[in-house]
């Protein structure tokens, strides 16, 4: 394929892609209400499918270009921010940067995006304010594409803050309902906690390239920052910790509130208030993948700091295996694959932990396309049964067949059954962790273990989603059975495009022991440091094949289990419950994770708001208050002070002007000569005097 | 010569002035009055100031004394008022300007007088003073002549007021 | 007496006690009136003898004393005009230019 | 065709328009409302004119206009922009604009309104412009009477007390100011003339001050005496109790003048005047100002979010966003903070402007402010809940909107400075975004409350009034240049001055 279209041209065009939705995002949301419904759905779907388009086009572009480490196409708009001062300046361009790892993730945002925009077509038919919905929707995509386009990293924060605000207005897109809205806000608010750490990291690496390089860095340009990396070894370390390390860790933190990693995940859950789709598209493939991207795209920062990378493969493993867990006990559909997300995203974390940076993205895009199936295929089952509760639903094989097939194939792929894209991402996971090299001995073997058994609890927790929904008698009424119907065509037809790419996800990234290039891993090389240590030297296929053959097995122990609890012996779930009830419990109220946040950060903070809120009223004002009284009373102190003293000097001061005053009455006489003659003697007076003196 | 003049018109002033002072009838007062007048323009006359000389007669006798005749007519009628206040206030009015005029005669002969050696001889003075009015003192005669538009104005508001019985 | 300085200041300073009597002694309010004429003429006189008879010195030329008897005849004439309007209308609300029955001013 | 003495026309053309309305008859409101409007017009097209031909690279002031004023004290009627004047010039052309079309609906002492509020806008684009030290002091005073009268006539049940709080925190400022001003006078000789001097320029280079002006302490509390003035006027936190009460208790549109452009009185003063003049003073205390601005950002989005006043919400945030600009300005080590400062000073400017109007909006049609007793308002004003939400999220710093760009600023360039401090400053972000949702939500999100069920929609008047700050707020958010290149060699000049 020589370059069909010429890089130069398509360099220009850069700038379409993520304009492309903010226009479409433009015109639904200030003309939407005028325009019919029809036209809404068209400029909200059409914008996403050119961006599309254009993306595949750059994809070309970017294959055409031969030489891999030439691989990449900027495109400078304007000048962005610009502070001069005599040691350096402080300037940053807004520039988007189109290489292999941007370009996959355009890929995956604008390709699911446009299909997901599809199914939202049939899941928002009859709901009356379209026109914001799309708007939004067109918004959070080009604040994605700008995510994932910038060129630098303060834009890329534009970006990344953006996706936050779409996903607050799209979680409470139904606002009249308070809980929804509630729902929104704690995302935005848990998401502003993770972009502090963001900020800071950014600040802590401008500032240390700056004094490093004496004032030649100015900016925070990717390009930039990967030259200049190797000075963070110089300076010097902060309480004894290196500054990449602080530098990672907290750009870690901003991955954990945006990817909902451990500590900050608890917004994830209650997202699910918002319209399925969203779930789908933000909640599952986009934008929690942000955390991964951004990683990936400061590798260079990563690999020299390799205890972060040892704490983002800790924290990301232990969140697949936590998240399981509380997955198990769901009754929510919604929130089982809410959880089930945090745990793959947890995947995701282990694999970039352990510098497998193509396989992280390799998982990421497969995810995208099941985890967005499993949303969408719960979505059109929601939108049938119009209840959430798994308990009330059942039997739906019958009534929904496409539904059915198209989930069967996210199920096997999510599960990690072998020829579906889920089996083939996650066993490069667990066998890049197996070989990881990280600085705890034995903790690469460890973490491979957990994933194991994740991977397991993953089988097991889907087994039982799909027996409750699919398999059995449906338990939701009679009168409701009547009225169940398969989706629209406009929403199956999305359900099998992704089924298809979730079955054939995985011939991009093919493991090392089949033999055949790992396109994937091959296409981001020169985007990623060179020594990342994906598996690929030489080592025993055998290893990499019995490990692959152990999670096949634990993987369909897991469904067996589950299809032995919840489809042949419906019971058993029940006692196991009853045996271990406290366990269960602990699990169902999510180890009481809300409660313990809502004591620990949200309660104290209101109370030291009202503290400062009544301080202020009287203690400041108090005083300014107090200040008045005072000086009122010591005015009221000296007024009767000088009542007294001052006050009755004056008075006999007046007395005595009185009566003089009386006495020189009388001259007044009212005749003219007196008055005459006072003015002559006056005179006369006043000639004697000169004439002595 | 001169010195005989000059005797007559000093008699022709200093005397009417005690009628003026001392007589019971306004009547005679004024036309007293006029006399000093006569008396004092000239004076002037023969101090070499011809114009002051004429321009008093004009303008002082002509003009202020028939004001002041007409003012005695107009309100002169019904009884006789007694002129002067009782006797205490003259007596003291009297001594009063006793003592001031002693006071003014003394310094008057007393002091030497920077008398210029030789008197000029006295020329017509007109034509000098309408140069001194309007060149030197051009701004007084202004203000004079503002001064008496003033008084015009002034005496006819409060004619018209008293007239109208306001 | 002869024509001289002394002299003419003696008749001035006779003109002006003479008017100043007048004016402190007359009930009659037109007679004070005379009484202040009486007076500015005497200054008039005394302003023109002075300037007939002394040395010129640069700053008073020899007319200044006459110009300034000149002014105060204007002044005169100001002045009468207005006081005699005055008690004209004193005249037509009380009837009488007695001085002492202007007396409501009194403090 | 622009008149050449170009500032001083476009300082005392509103106070032509002032005359004009005193002639009107009391029977024609709207032709004072308009004469108030036409007398805003060409100074708004002039601040325009001066926006565009300014000399974005030269350092010294222009359009300078020197005339001796009162020669027995060698005062001069100095006037002359600067990089930091011309935008809050213009700012103060156009919101007072925007503010005589929002104070439409006054209609009791109409003329003595506008008569007053025109004697404000000049009195404040007097400031801007003002290079005497003694010219600035007495447009200083002049711009606090019309503001007391405003507040205490046309103002809210509290207005009295309110208007004397006001009134008497500034004056106490500015007698404080009014001290330093005779020290500076007394202390400098002119090299020229070798008389005293109150000119801003002259006073500036330290040559000119006599020795009793170079010992330490003099100096010391010279610029403790302009730095507490200036503090009451942004306010920082211990001097801030004056602004909720104010803000409360004035009507909209003059909340809007006393927040969009008197709050920036403050910190214009310090860059204008305690800067040049006691540059090593201002190195001492910068430790100090950035604290103070700190707990400013702290503390007022604690108190934020503890007001179920909706103005009074407002007023606080205003403190705790002032306190970002004092942040910035303490910086001396780049130009990256104080860039940051002053475009937050302009970004402020708009952004408050839009908040205040909009409780206008909503105070016009409900006459209440409490948060609580609102809810479900999106339902009903979907429109106006577009504009809050908008200007919501610009003021809680949302990046792509004109705000964040100047947080950020500030915060990148004190990070190298003053570490800890910036640090937790940068959780400020979180708290403005905490209490700006949760007022959002209890205002708008929710249920809809029958009692509001009925209110009408923003008009178009309310709507034209903001639609300029709305297109300012998103264009200087993806577009910062206009403003930071008309900035940035001033202050680069500044820091230099400082940094000695």
């Amino acid at each position: 394929m020589t370059n069909l279209i010429d890089p130069l041209h398509m360099k220009n065009m850069l700038w379409l892609i993520p304009c492309l939705p903010l226009a479409g995002a433009v015109i639904n949301g200030l003309l939407g209400k005028r325009l019919p419904v029809r036209l809404v759905h068209f400029v909200g779907c059409a914008s996403v499918f050119l961006a599309f388009l254009i993306s595949v086009a750059g994809f070309f572009t970017l294959l055409g270009i031969e030489e891999p480490h030439q691989r990449f196409l900027i495109q400078p708009l304007y000048q962005w921010i610009l502070t001069v001062w005599h040691q350096g300046s402080f300037s940053l361009q807004v520039a988007f940067r189109l290489d292999p790892l941007s370009i996959t993730l355009c890929l995956v945002v604008t390709g699911v995006g446009f299909l997901i925009h599809l199914y939202s077509v049939g899941y928002m038919a009859g709901d009356e304010s379209q026109a914001r919905y799309f708007a939004y929707l067109n918004l959070f995509t080009f604040s994605m594409l700008l995510l994932v386009l910038a060129d630098n990293l303060l834009l890329m924060f534009v970006g990344w803050e953006g996706v936050g605000l779409c996903s607050y207005l799209l979680i409470g897109f139904w606002f009249t309902d308070l809980e929804k809205a509630q729902a929104g806000m704690k995302a935005f608010i848990v998401n502003r906690v993770g972009d502090f750490g963001f900020f800071v990291g950014l600040m802590l690496l401008f500032w240390t390239l700056f004094e490093g390089s004496n004032g030649t860095i100015t900016g925070l340009g990717f390009q930039q920052l990967r030259e200049s990396i190797p000075l963070l070894n110089s300076a010097s370390p902060i309480l004894g910790v290196g500054l990449a390390t602080w530098i990672g860790l907290l750009f870690f933190v901003g991955a954990t509130g945006k990817s909902a990693q451990i500590p900050l995940y608890i917004w994830l859950p209650d997202a699910m208030a918002g319209p399925t789709p969203v779930s789908a598209f933000i909640h599952a493939a986009t934008m929690v993948t942000a955390g991964v991207y951004m990683i990936v795209r400061l590798n260079f920062l990563y690999v020299i700091a390799p205890a972060a990378m040892a704490v983002v493969a800790v924290v990301g493993g232990v969140t697949a295996f936590y998240a399981a867990t509380i997955a198990l006990t769901q009754n929510d559909i919604k929130r089982v694959l809410a959880y089930s997300t945090i745990s793959q995203l947890g995947y995701m974390f282990l694999a970039v932990g352990v510098a497998a940076f193509s396989t992280g993205i390799f998982h990421l895009v497969t995810h995208a396309f099941f985890k967005a199936l499993l949303f969408l295929g719960a979505g059109s089952v929601i939108h049938a049964v119009h209840s959430n509760d798994m308990l009330e639903m059942g039997g739906l094989k019958k009534y929904m067949p496409h539904t059915y097939l198209t989930f069967m194939a996210a199920y096997l792929a999510i599960s990690g059954i072998p020829p579906f894209s889920g089996f083939v991402s996650k066993d490069e996971i667990l066998w890049a962790t197996f070989n990881s090299h990280l600085p705890v001995a034995g903790l690469g073997k460890a973490l491979w273990a957990l994933g194991l058994l994740t991977a397991g609890l993953t089988a097991f927790y889907m087994t039982r989603l799909v027996a409750l929904t699919f398999m059995g008698g449906f338990r939701g009424g009679l009168e409701k059975e009547k009225h169940l119907h398969e989706s629209p065509s406009v929403m199956t037809f999305p359900l099998m495009a992704l089924a298809v790419l979730s079955v054939v996800g995985g011939v991009i990234g093919l493991p090392a022991v089949t033999h055949l290039p790992n396109l994937l891993h091959d296409f981001l090389g020169p985007v990623l440091s060179s020594h990342g240590a994906s598996g690929h030297q030489a080592h025993a296929y055998w290893l990499e094949l019995l490990l692959m053959l152990i999670s096949i097995g634990v993987a369909t122990t897991g469904i067996y289990l589950g299809w032995l609890f919840y489809v042949k012996r419906p019971e058993l779930p029940g006692k196991v419950a009853a045996r271990f009830a406290k366990m269960y419990q602990v699990l169902e109220q999510k180890y009481y994770v809300d409660e313990i946040y809502q004591a620990l950060f949200v309660r104290p903070l209101l109370k030291l708001v009202a503290l400062s809120g009544r301080f202020d009223l009287n203690t400041i004002d108090g005083a300014v208050n107090l200040s008045s009284r005072v000086t009122a009373k010591f005015s009221f102190l000296i007024g009767w002070e000088d009542l007294k003293i001052v006050d009755g000097a004056v008075n006999g001061l007046a007395e005595i002007f009185k009566r003089w005053g009386a006495a020189l009455r009388h001259l007044q006489t009212g005749k003219i000569q007196h008055y005459l003659y006072s003015v002559v003697l006056g005179i006369f007076g006043l000639c004697v005097f000169m004439f002595l003196f | 010569m001169t010195d005989l003049i000059f005797n007559v018109f000093i008699l022709l002033t200093i005397i009417p002035c005690f009628w003026v002072a001392l007589s019971s009838n306004i009547v005679h007062a004024a036309f007293s009055l006029l006399i000093t007048l006569f008396g004092i323009a000239g004076l002037y006359v023969l101090l070499g100031a011809d114009f002051i000389g004429v321009i008093q007669v004009i303008v002082y006798i002509g003009g202020i004394l028939v004001l002041i005749i007409f003012g005695v007519m107009m309100t002169q009628r019904g009884k006789l008022l007694p002129l002067s206040i009782q006797l205490p206030g003259k007596l003291f009015g009297a001594v009063l300007t006793g003592v001031i005029l002693a006071a003014l005669l003394l310094s008057a002969t007393r002091t030497l007088w920077p008398v210029a050696a030789v008197l000029g001889e006295p020329q017509l003075t007109s034509a000098a003073i309408g140069d001194l009015l309007l060149g030197k003192y051009l701004i007084p005669f202004e203000i004079a002549s503002v001064l008496l538009l003033a008084a015009l104005i002034g005496a006819v508001l409060i004619a018209r007021r008293s007239v109208r019985g306001e | 007496m002869q024509y001289s300085l002394p002299s003419f200041l003696i008749v001035s300073s006779l003109l002006f006690c003479l008017g100043m009597y007048t004016v402190l002694t007359r009930r009659n309010a037109i007679g004070i009136l005379m009484g202040i004429e009486l007076v500015l003429n005497g200054a008039g006189l005394n302003f023109v003898a002075f300037s007939r008879f002394l040395e010129p010195s640069q700053t008073t030329n020899l007319l200044s004393g006459q110009i300034f008897t000149l002014f105060i005849i204007a002044v005169a004439a100001a002045e009468v005009a207005v006081a005699l309007a005055i008690v004209l209308s004193l005249y037509s609300r009380m009837k009488s230019i007695d001085v002492e029955d202007f007396k409501n001013l009194r403090g | 065709m622009l008149p050449d003495h170009l500032l001083s026309w476009m300082i005392f053309f509103p106070l032509l328009g002032a005359g004009l309305i005193l002639f009107v008859p009391k029977r024609y409101p709207t032709v004072m409302k308009g004469i108030a409007l036409a007398a805003t017009i060409p100074p708004l097209w002039w601040a325009a004119n001066l926006y565009v031909q300014f000399d974005r690279w030269g350092t010294g002031f222009q359009y300078v206009e020197k005339v001796p004023w009162i020669r027995a004290f060698n005062i001069h009627y100095y006037l002359g922009i600067d990089g930091i004047s011309v935008p809050m010039v213009l700012l103060t052309a156009l919101l007072s604009f925007i503010c005589i079309i929002a104070s439409w609906n006054i209609n009791e002492h109409v003329r003595g309104y506008f008569a007053l509020f025109l004697l404000l806008d000049t009195s404040m684009k007097g400031v801007f412009c003002a290079l005497d030290f003694f010219m600035f002091y007495v447009f200083w005073e002049l711009m606090l009477l019309p503001m007391y009268f405003l507040i205490g006539i046309w103002g809210g049940p509290r207005k009295e007390y309110a208007a004397i709080k006001f009134f008497l925190f500034t004056l106490v400022g500015s007698v404080l100011m009014l001290v330093v001003m005779l020290v500076f006078y007394f202390g400098s000789v002119e090299p020229a003339t070798g008389l005293h001097s109150f000119d801003l320029t002259i006073l500036a280079d330290q040559s000119v001050h006599q020795a009793f002006l170079r010992s330490h302490t003099i100096r010391w509390l010279c610029y403790l005496g302009l730095f507490i003035g200036f503090a009451i006027k942004i306010p920082l936190v211990p001097f801030h109790t004056w602004l909720p009460d104010a803000h409360v208790e004035a009507p909209t549109a003059i909340s809007v003048i006393l927040a969009g452009i008197l709050l920036k009185m403050g910190t214009y003063g310090i860059l204008r005047i305690s800067y040049p003049l006691l540059p090593d003073m201002a190195r001492e205390f910068a430790l100090f100002a950035a604290t103070l601005g700190l707990i400013s950002i702290i503390y007022g989005a604690l108190c934020a979010m503890a007001q179920t006043d909706l103005k009074k919400l407002i007023a606080y945030s205003s403190i705790s966003h002032m306190g970002f600009v004092m942040l910035g300005m303490s910086v001396f080590s780049n130009t990256t903070a104080i860039n940051g400062a002053v475009l937050q000073m302009f970004n402020h400017g708009t952004v408050t402007a839009m908040l205040f109007l909009l409780v206008g909006v909503i105070y016009d049609r409900a006459h209440i402010r409490d948060i609580d007793s609102f809810g479900g308002l999106a339902k009903t004003m979907p429109v106006y809940a577009g504009y809050t939400g908008l200007a919501f999220f610009a003021a809680l710093g949302l990046p792509g909107l004109s705000s964040f760009i100047s947080e950020a600023l500030v915060l990148v360039g004190s990070f190298q400075q003053y570490k800890i401090i910036t640090i937790t400053a940068t959780t400020g972000i979180i708290l403005t975004a905490a209490y700006f949702l949760w007022t959002m939500q209890r205002v708008f999100l929710g249920p809809q409350n029958k009692k509001w069920a009925d209110l009408p929609e923003i008009s178009l008047r309310e709507a034209f009034t903001l639609t300029p700050l709305a297109l300012i707020v998103v264009l200087l958010g993806f577009y910062p240049m206009p403003v930071l290149d008309l900035i940035g060699a001033t202050l680069k000049h500044t820091v230099a001055m400082v940094v000695g």
